[in-house]
């Protein structure tokens, strides 16, 4: 019976979050109708979580290797500034891009090669990082925006394939696929295996320390991926872009069960973890909320959830006790 | 009177249950010994009577009188103190710092009095006969010097009963005969000694009393006159085991598959040469610290080596990583299954092919779910893993036995042609151990080349083809296993140049 | 030459490496500083400097406690403007001030008794809660003033931001009082180096029947209680209180200690010592930037890179030290 | 590992070395050439955000009239790069230290810096506020726009262009005061003089530009009778644009932002956004840096705060609305998408 209540834990996280999310939906179909519902207004909350999506994608890995990654907001910028100074200056948007991508998997894999083999704590490392590539930005670009894009480069972001803006496409197509392989793809499938237990894994013959630079690289890979979509949907680069995304990435993938400790963590949990505070906070602002507290919201919602699921394991093991 | 008694304990985790019904009493002056399968209940029993658990029903009555308690510090209030299955030591504090954890001598306001600390550390440590520098920090002795460390830390509290979970799977055995004098010593005290093991020549030598239990009912208790092996085993596996041993090898003439020459690591090893046969057993017996661990470590790619060659099927070879000998078909089961072995809030599937990723998955590189899945069956099934459902469960839900089972499973799907295994029955009881010694045999005659690293001598004796015998980093000799005397064996263990060339 | 490499060898296992490497840098940055900025070398500067860093380095010394213990504290950013703001509040309702301040340090230890019950009931990360904490008292600090700095202070209380103690201001004394303090309990106390082991090896510290939960909370909350006392001197400093005080301070803080050697990923590694040294390393690098001259863009590259090569530096020099030995 | 270990940290050191290097050779080079005519004099700027492109145009002027002052008035850019006041009056008290002759400081609150400027004028050194001020500091002067005005001027125009009636939104960052008075301006300029326009909602974008566009789409949303939207800072009006493309609505709302940028520039021209307020941040530095030179060399005129020379208290610069069409003049774009380096 202790063995058989492990099965049922699992998705539990994510059927509290499917739950909350659906009564929430429901709630505000009634409360603001048309408003709400429109596919306009579901549109534009997925095109603006598209970034969040991606991030915290990147930072599920990291968080499944048992690390964690605060670069990647300053990294999204870097990313960022970099593409724009270069489609600005003519160079071919498609080497621009690939620039930016290049740039982000770089530094990512330069993070995992510190915490792999230096051993420096990711916290340290990351935060290290995090300051040089915000550093940087400012240096590029003196703070100044980095603007008058081609059209080609701002296409990317903007444009659409069948109805489906490409942002949107692009993050949940990145997410999909990275829910999929994770289970599935080896390379993918050793992270839970370095996370859970790195000595084991080692000894098993899993490749950690490569494992956990391929995951921060795979971080930084999906901030350049979320430069290159924000700086084309908003039509400019700036040094300021990202600014405590770690935070909301770190929260969402947090939300959506995956354990800081490592070795636990999905991909489902944590896109619907993205999609529960961009949801509260297109509620926040259909109601008029104080733009004081707008920042707080996701936190409130990573206590509420966990706390959420706590109480609601409590209940189970009463009931079946 | 007895000192202490247990009354009707019963104890379960959720819907488990681990103790019915279990009676005992505890004698002044008197070593007691509780020895049962894994999963029989004895640490549960245990840390019930240290305060870490509380008992569903019944009573633990101290002196007479039924107490409660809630923690450990209440429970050496009351003179009752643990050593643990578990190292309990804090690697970066200093010996005295560990030993007088949470009772420092402290002056009147509360402050810590160093100086007294030390020189109580050391006297607590030469009251078991340790020579160990009381401000040496923990982690950097040896695994049997925390052990004694750890039982200096429990004696340094003066408790009127002392109870040891498997005190001495981590000491040699001269340090094991050293620790059997000072419980001899205690129990002339007047202290009450709880002893735990599951090795029944240590038992049947220092108990007053054996208890025995099985699915967490005591079956019975002996006294000194009644105890013998046969009778006890009974008791434990509720049916005789016939033979305790496999035979050996039908065939020794198999080609050599893996040899090295002149193996060394600084302050490790040096010089070792050794060589394995396909279809043989070749045991490497030392003392704990003696570098069998580091020999194999290196030959396997996770540490490196400053000297010396490999051979593979003849060839020269060198592994630069874990992974490398995996794939030439070298396999290293290693010592501690929690810490390097087994992932445990993975699931069983996870882990039986997690040393065999790369032969489960399409060329793509994805995993074949309904592959993993015949493969964790056909193993659960072949090893007789208990419950046969597992496959989905996490490791850490299953009893030790089963997880060192899991472990075998998982280094058998990688399919070795060599296996090294490391202490591959540490903390594992009777029946599993006969069954991981009828494994070991089975992959042998299968034609595989197994190296079997341990510090139990018949386990050595009974299994091996061939031993050979380490001491402080160097081998000191090689014997055919047929016909081999414990004394012989630990005579080239302490004669050093006996064996060097 | 064997006797030589012995003596080499002892010499270098008696000393901390993770130390000599943060003199080593200090030492290079103040000979090169001191030889392109006249100021640097001057009593202004020295008093200066201290004057920059002095809230981190309270904050740092509640840290230090909170990481040797195997946990992280976000919570300091938001408790810092927080009691500066309380403070402000209990004050301009007449409230005196040494009343005022036990209250509000009280008051702030309770956030941190919060963060550390929802981290165990929750079974959080402690990064993960602290943040979470630090964003909602980001939105009560904005909702308390609305976003302007509050000044309502009396008369007698501006007056102690330049009140003097033995010739040296009240922050410093705080700071040294403090420090010595937790030099002291850390090295004696029971109570403070249970930290250590709870950090060490908490399953082993339940074992030896060290309250592992009353440690944590012990450390949240003095970690607390040093970002209140921080934000009452940045009260009384600048005779005001806002919410704005204390932004990335965490970040700040962290890297100090993790640079005066306090281990991120093993608790129970480090000391207080080794983070007063951290902070002092931190203040001489912050002053620098500025007394250089440097271009204000650069000072961000540079802290990422000192905090890296800091690290990377005592890796080395550890490496050497096994090889020597 | 040791060896990669070595690699990394060589890198390290090439990064660091020649910036650290270079960065404090640029003061050294230019201590050295002031040998023969007249005393160096630094004159140091102060701000809350370093980075933000307002206070780069500032520091541009600033220079500039350093430089017409002569070659031996020398300048730097310092500040904090969090939104922190005491931050902020930690980089002053490290700049007092250099003992400058004149700072020029735009306060992050109305009284944290007070001490520390308290503090530069008791060591003799001229401190003129600009931008955003701390009116009881006793700083000599104050350069900057009126924020009230400058809310009233958007309000104005956004009535204007939305044909007098219908709901409009704010975006601000709480906690600025200088936004929160433009917000205030165009809020009571809107109630008193357009009965039929409503403010409908205020949103915190946290000046972030993605940020906006998440609160804006989602505003649209909610309101879809909006019909305008004014960002008190320059962040808001390109991430508002970005809403409005990807809803669709750009032709239906009225964008109206705050400053300039290279950003706001390319809306206007492209019409994605109406217009915009702007006042003249060059200017506003390149005044203070005239106001502090002037104090800290005072003349025979009788001053009011002697020992300093004289200097008008506060100096309010003007406000004016940039569209697509004030740009259609060359000359007039030109300044605007050449931005001065720093």
């Amino acid at each position: 019976m202790k063995l058989s209540r492990f099965k049922l834990k699992i998705g539990n996280r994510e059927l509290t979050l499917i739950i909350t999310i659906a009564l929430i939906y429901v709630f505000m179909c009634f409360a603001k109708g048309e408003l709400f519902y429109a596919r306009s207004n579901i549109e534009a909350i997925f095109s603006n979580l598209s970034y969040d999506l991606l991030l915290a994608c990147g930072m599920t890995f990291v968080i499944i290797l048992g690390g964690v990654d605060l670069s990647v907001g300053a990294v999204l910028a870097l990313s960022g500034i970099i593409a724009t100074l270069m489609a600005q200056s003519g160079i071919p948007t498609g080497v621009a891009v690939l620039a930016a991508l290049a740039f982000g998997l770089a530094i990512g894999c330069f993070n995992g090669l510190l915490i792999a083999k230096v051993h420096v704590a990711p916290f340290v490392a990351t935060l290290g990082s995090m300051s040089i590539c915000r550093g940087m930005c400012y240096v590029l670009t003196s703070g100044y925006f980095v603007a008058n894009l081609p059209e080609a480069y701002l296409n990317i972001a903007r444009g659409s394939f069948l109805f489906i803006p490409n942002k949107i496409l692009i993050s949940v197509l990145i997410m999909v696929a990275l829910a999929i392989l994770s289970v599935n793809f080896r390379p993918l499938k050793s992270m839970y295996y370095v996370g859970a237990n790195g000595r084991a894994a080692f000894l098993s013959g899993i490749s950690s320390d490569l494992v956990k630079i391929i995951g921060y690289g795979i971080s930084g890979l999906m901030a350049g991926i979320a430069a290159v979509l924000m700086t084309g949907s908003l039509g400019m680069g700036h040094a300021s872009y990202g600014l405590s995304f770690e935070m909301k990435a770190i929260s969402a993938a947090v939300i959506g069960g995956a354990n800081m400790a490592g070795g636990e963590g999905s991909f489902l949990g944590t896109a619907l973890g993205v999609i529960l505070v961009a949801l509260v906070n297109n509620v926040f602002i259909m109601f008029n909320g104080s733009p004081n507290w707008s920042g707080a919201i996701s936190g409130i919602m990573l206590i509420v959830a966990v706390a959420i699921d706590v109480i609601r394991n409590k209940i189970r093991e009463r009931r079946t006790a | 009177m007895s000192v202490l008694e247990l009354k009707n304990i019963t104890k379960s985790f959720g819907a488990n249950k681990v103790l019915t019904d279990v009676n005992m009493q505890f004698e002044k002056g008197e070593i007691h010994s509780i020895i049962g399968e894994n999963g029989a209940g004895k640490s549960t029993l245990m840390k019930i009577i240290g305060g870490i658990y509380r008992a569903d029903s019944g009573e633990v009555i101290l002196d007479g009188k039924p107490i409660v308690m809630h923690s450990p510090i209440e429970a050496y209030a009351h003179g009752i103190g643990i050593v643990h299955q578990e190292l309990s030591i804090v690697g970066n504090m200093t010996v005295a710092q560990n030993v007088f954890v949470n009772c420092e001598p402290v002056y009147k306001a509360g402050f810590i009095n160093w100086k007294k600390m030390n020189s109580d550390a050391k006297a607590a440590l030469a009251e078991v006969g340790a020579d160990i520098d009381p401000t040496e920090i923990a982690g950097n002795l040896s695994v049997g010097m925390q052990q004694i460390v750890e039982i200096a830390k429990v004696i340094a509290k003066k408790v009127r009963i002392l109870i040891l979970d498997e005190p001495t799977s981590a000491l040699s055995d001269k340090e094991a005969d050293r620790l059997f004098e000072i419980l001899d010593d205690l129990k002339k005290k007047g202290v009450s000694i709880i002893f735990i093991s599951h090795k029944l020549n240590e038992i049947i030598r220092i108990s007053d009393k054996v208890s025995v239990l099985r699915d967490g009912v005591r079956t019975g208790t002996l006294t000194r006159d009644e105890m013998d092996e046969a009778t006890i085993i009974r008791m434990m596996v509720g049916r005789d085991l016939g033979r305790l041993y496999p035979p050996r090898a039908s065939s020794r003439d198999g080609q050599v598959i893996l040899s090295s020459k002149g193996l060394s690591r600084k302050n490790k090893f040096n010089n070792i040469d050794f060589s394995l046969k396909k279809g043989e057993i070749l045991g490497v017996f030392g003392l704990v610290g003696a570098g069998r661990t580091e020999v194999a470590l290196s030959v396997f790619g996770a540490d490196g080596l400053d000297e010396g060659t490999v051979y593979l099927n003849g060839e020269e070879i060198s592994f630069r990583s874990p992974s490398d000998a995996v794939a030439h078909g070298v396999c290293y089961l290693s010592e501690d299954r929690k810490i390097s072995g087994l992932f445990v809030d993975m699931e069983v599937r996870e882990n039986v092919v997690s040393a065999c990723l790369r032969s489960v998955c399409s060329r793509a590189g994805f995993l074949n779910q309904g592959m993993i899945s015949q493969i964790t069956d056909d193993y659960i099934k072949e090893l007789d893993v208990h419950p046969s459902d597992c496959s989905r469960f996490r490791i850490r839900n299953l009893s030790g036995g089963n997880q060192q089972k899991i472990l075998f499973a998982k280094w058998l799907a990688a399919k070795p042609s060599v296996l090294i295994v490391d202490e591959p029955t540490r903390g594992v009881d009777v029946g599993a151990k006969s069954m991981i010694h009828s494994i070991l045999r089975r992959l042998a005659e299968s034609g595989m080349a197994v190296m079997m690293i341990s510090s139990e001598l018949p386990e050595i004796l009974g299994v091996s083809d061939r031993v050979m015998v380490m001491s402080e980093g160097r081998k000191t000799a090689e014997f055919e296993a047929e016909g081999l005397t414990e004394e012989t064996v630990m005579n080239a263990v302490f004669s050093m140049d006996g064996g060097l060339k | 030459m064997k006797i030589k490499n012995k003596t080499v060898a002892a010499f270098i296992g008696r000393v901390n490496l993770n130390y000599a490497t943060l003199f080593l840098i200090m030492i290079i940055i103040v000979a090169v500083m001191s030889s392109r900025a006249p100021y640097f070398l001057s009593a202004a500067n020295f008093a200066v400097m201290v004057n920059t860093f002095i809230m981190e380095a309270i904050m740092a010394l509640g840290m230090t406690l909170v990481i040797l213990s195997g946990g992280i504290d976000l919570t300091v950013t938001g408790i810092l403007p927080f009691s500066s703001i309380l403070l402000a509040l209990l004050m301009g309702s007449g409230m005196p001030f040494m009343p005022a301040a036990v209250l509000v340090v009280l008051g702030c230890s309770l956030i941190g008794f919060v963060t550390n019950f929802l981290r165990k009931t929750l079974s959080l990360h402690p990064m993960v809660v602290t943040m979470a904490i630090a964003a909602i008292l980001k939105g009560v600090n904005l909702t308390i003033t609305g976003g302007s700095a509050m000044s309502g202070f009396p008369d007698s209380f501006k007056a102690m931001a330049t009140m003097t103690v033995l010739g040296m201001p009240l922050s410093w004394v705080v700071y040294i009082v403090l420090a010595a303090f937790f030099i002291i309990m850390t090295k004696f106390n029971r109570n403070f180096i249970k930290v250590y082991f709870v950090g060490g090896n908490p399953e082993a510290a339940k074992l030896s029947g060290i309250k592992t939960e009353r440690v944590y909370m012990m450390v949240y909350m003095i970690s607390a209680a040093l970002a209140a006392i921080a934000g009452i001197l940045t009260a009384i400093t600048y005779s005001s209180a806002s919410y704005s005080y204390g932004t990335n301070a965490d970040m700040r803080v962290i890297t100090t200690v993790a640079i005066g050697g306090t281990s991120l990923t093993h608790g129970g590694k480090g000391s207080i010592v080794g983070t007063m040294l951290g902070t002092l390393f931190m203040a001489v690098i912050y002053d620098a930037f500025i007394m250089s001259g440097l271009s204000t863009y650069y000072q961000d590259v540079m802290t990422g890179v000192f905090l890296i090569a800091a690290v990377l530096l005592s890796e080395f020099f550890r490496y050497l030290k096994e090889k020597v030995q | 590992m040791i060896k990669k270990m070595c690699v990394i940290f060589a890198v390290f050191l090439a990064i660091a070395t020649p910036v650290f290097a270079g960065g404090s050779g640029e003061s050294a080079a230019s201590s050295d050439g002031t040998s023969a005519v007249k005393e160096n004099e630094l004159y140091s700027m102060v701000v809350f955000t370093k980075g933000a492109e307002y206070f780069n145009w500032c520091y541009a002027g600033m220079r500039d009239a350093a430089a017409i002052l002569g070659d031996h008035v020398q300048t730097e850019l310092q500040g904090p790069a969090e939104w922190d006041a005491s931050l902020e009056a930690r980089t002053l008290e490290q700049v007092i230290v250099k003992q400058p002759k004149g700072i020029l400081v735009a306060s992050a609150d109305e009284t944290t810096l007070n001490s520390s400027i308290g503090k530069a004028l008791s060591q003799n050194i001229a401190v003129i506020g600009f931008d955003s001020d701390a009116p009881e500091s006793g700083r000599l002067s104050y350069v900057g726009t009126n924020n009230y005005d400058f809310g009233a001027a958007a309000a104005q125009f956004m009535v204007e262009q939305i044909g007098g009636s219908g709901e409009v939104a704010v975006v601000i960052v709480p906690g600025n005061i200088a936004q929160e008075e433009r917000a205030a301006g165009f809020k009571d300029w809107i109630s008193e003089n357009a009965p039929d326009v409503k403010v409908v909602s205020e949103l915190n974008d946290e000046g972030d530009v993605a940020k906006s566009e998440t609160v804006c789409a989602a505003l649209f949303q909610a309101n879809p009778n909006i019909k305008g939207i004014f960002s008190t800072h320059g962040y808001g009006a390109p991430g508002a644009a970005a809403a409005a493309r990807t809803l669709g609505i750009l032709d239906k709302i009225v964008i109206v932002g705050s400053d300039y940028s290279s950003a706001v520039i390319e809306l206007l021209l492209s019409g994605d956004i109406e217009g915009s307020v702007v006042d003249d941040p060059y200017l506003i530095g390149f005044e203070s840096m005239m106001l502090a030179y002037q104090a800290a060399h005072p003349t025979s005129v009788p001053s009011a705060n002697p020992p300093f020379g004289h200097v008008p208290p506060i100096i309010y610069g003007g406000c004016s609305v940039i569209t697509g069409e004030t740009l259609s003049d060359p000359a007039v774009l030109a300044k605007y998408q050449n931005p001065p380096a720093v």
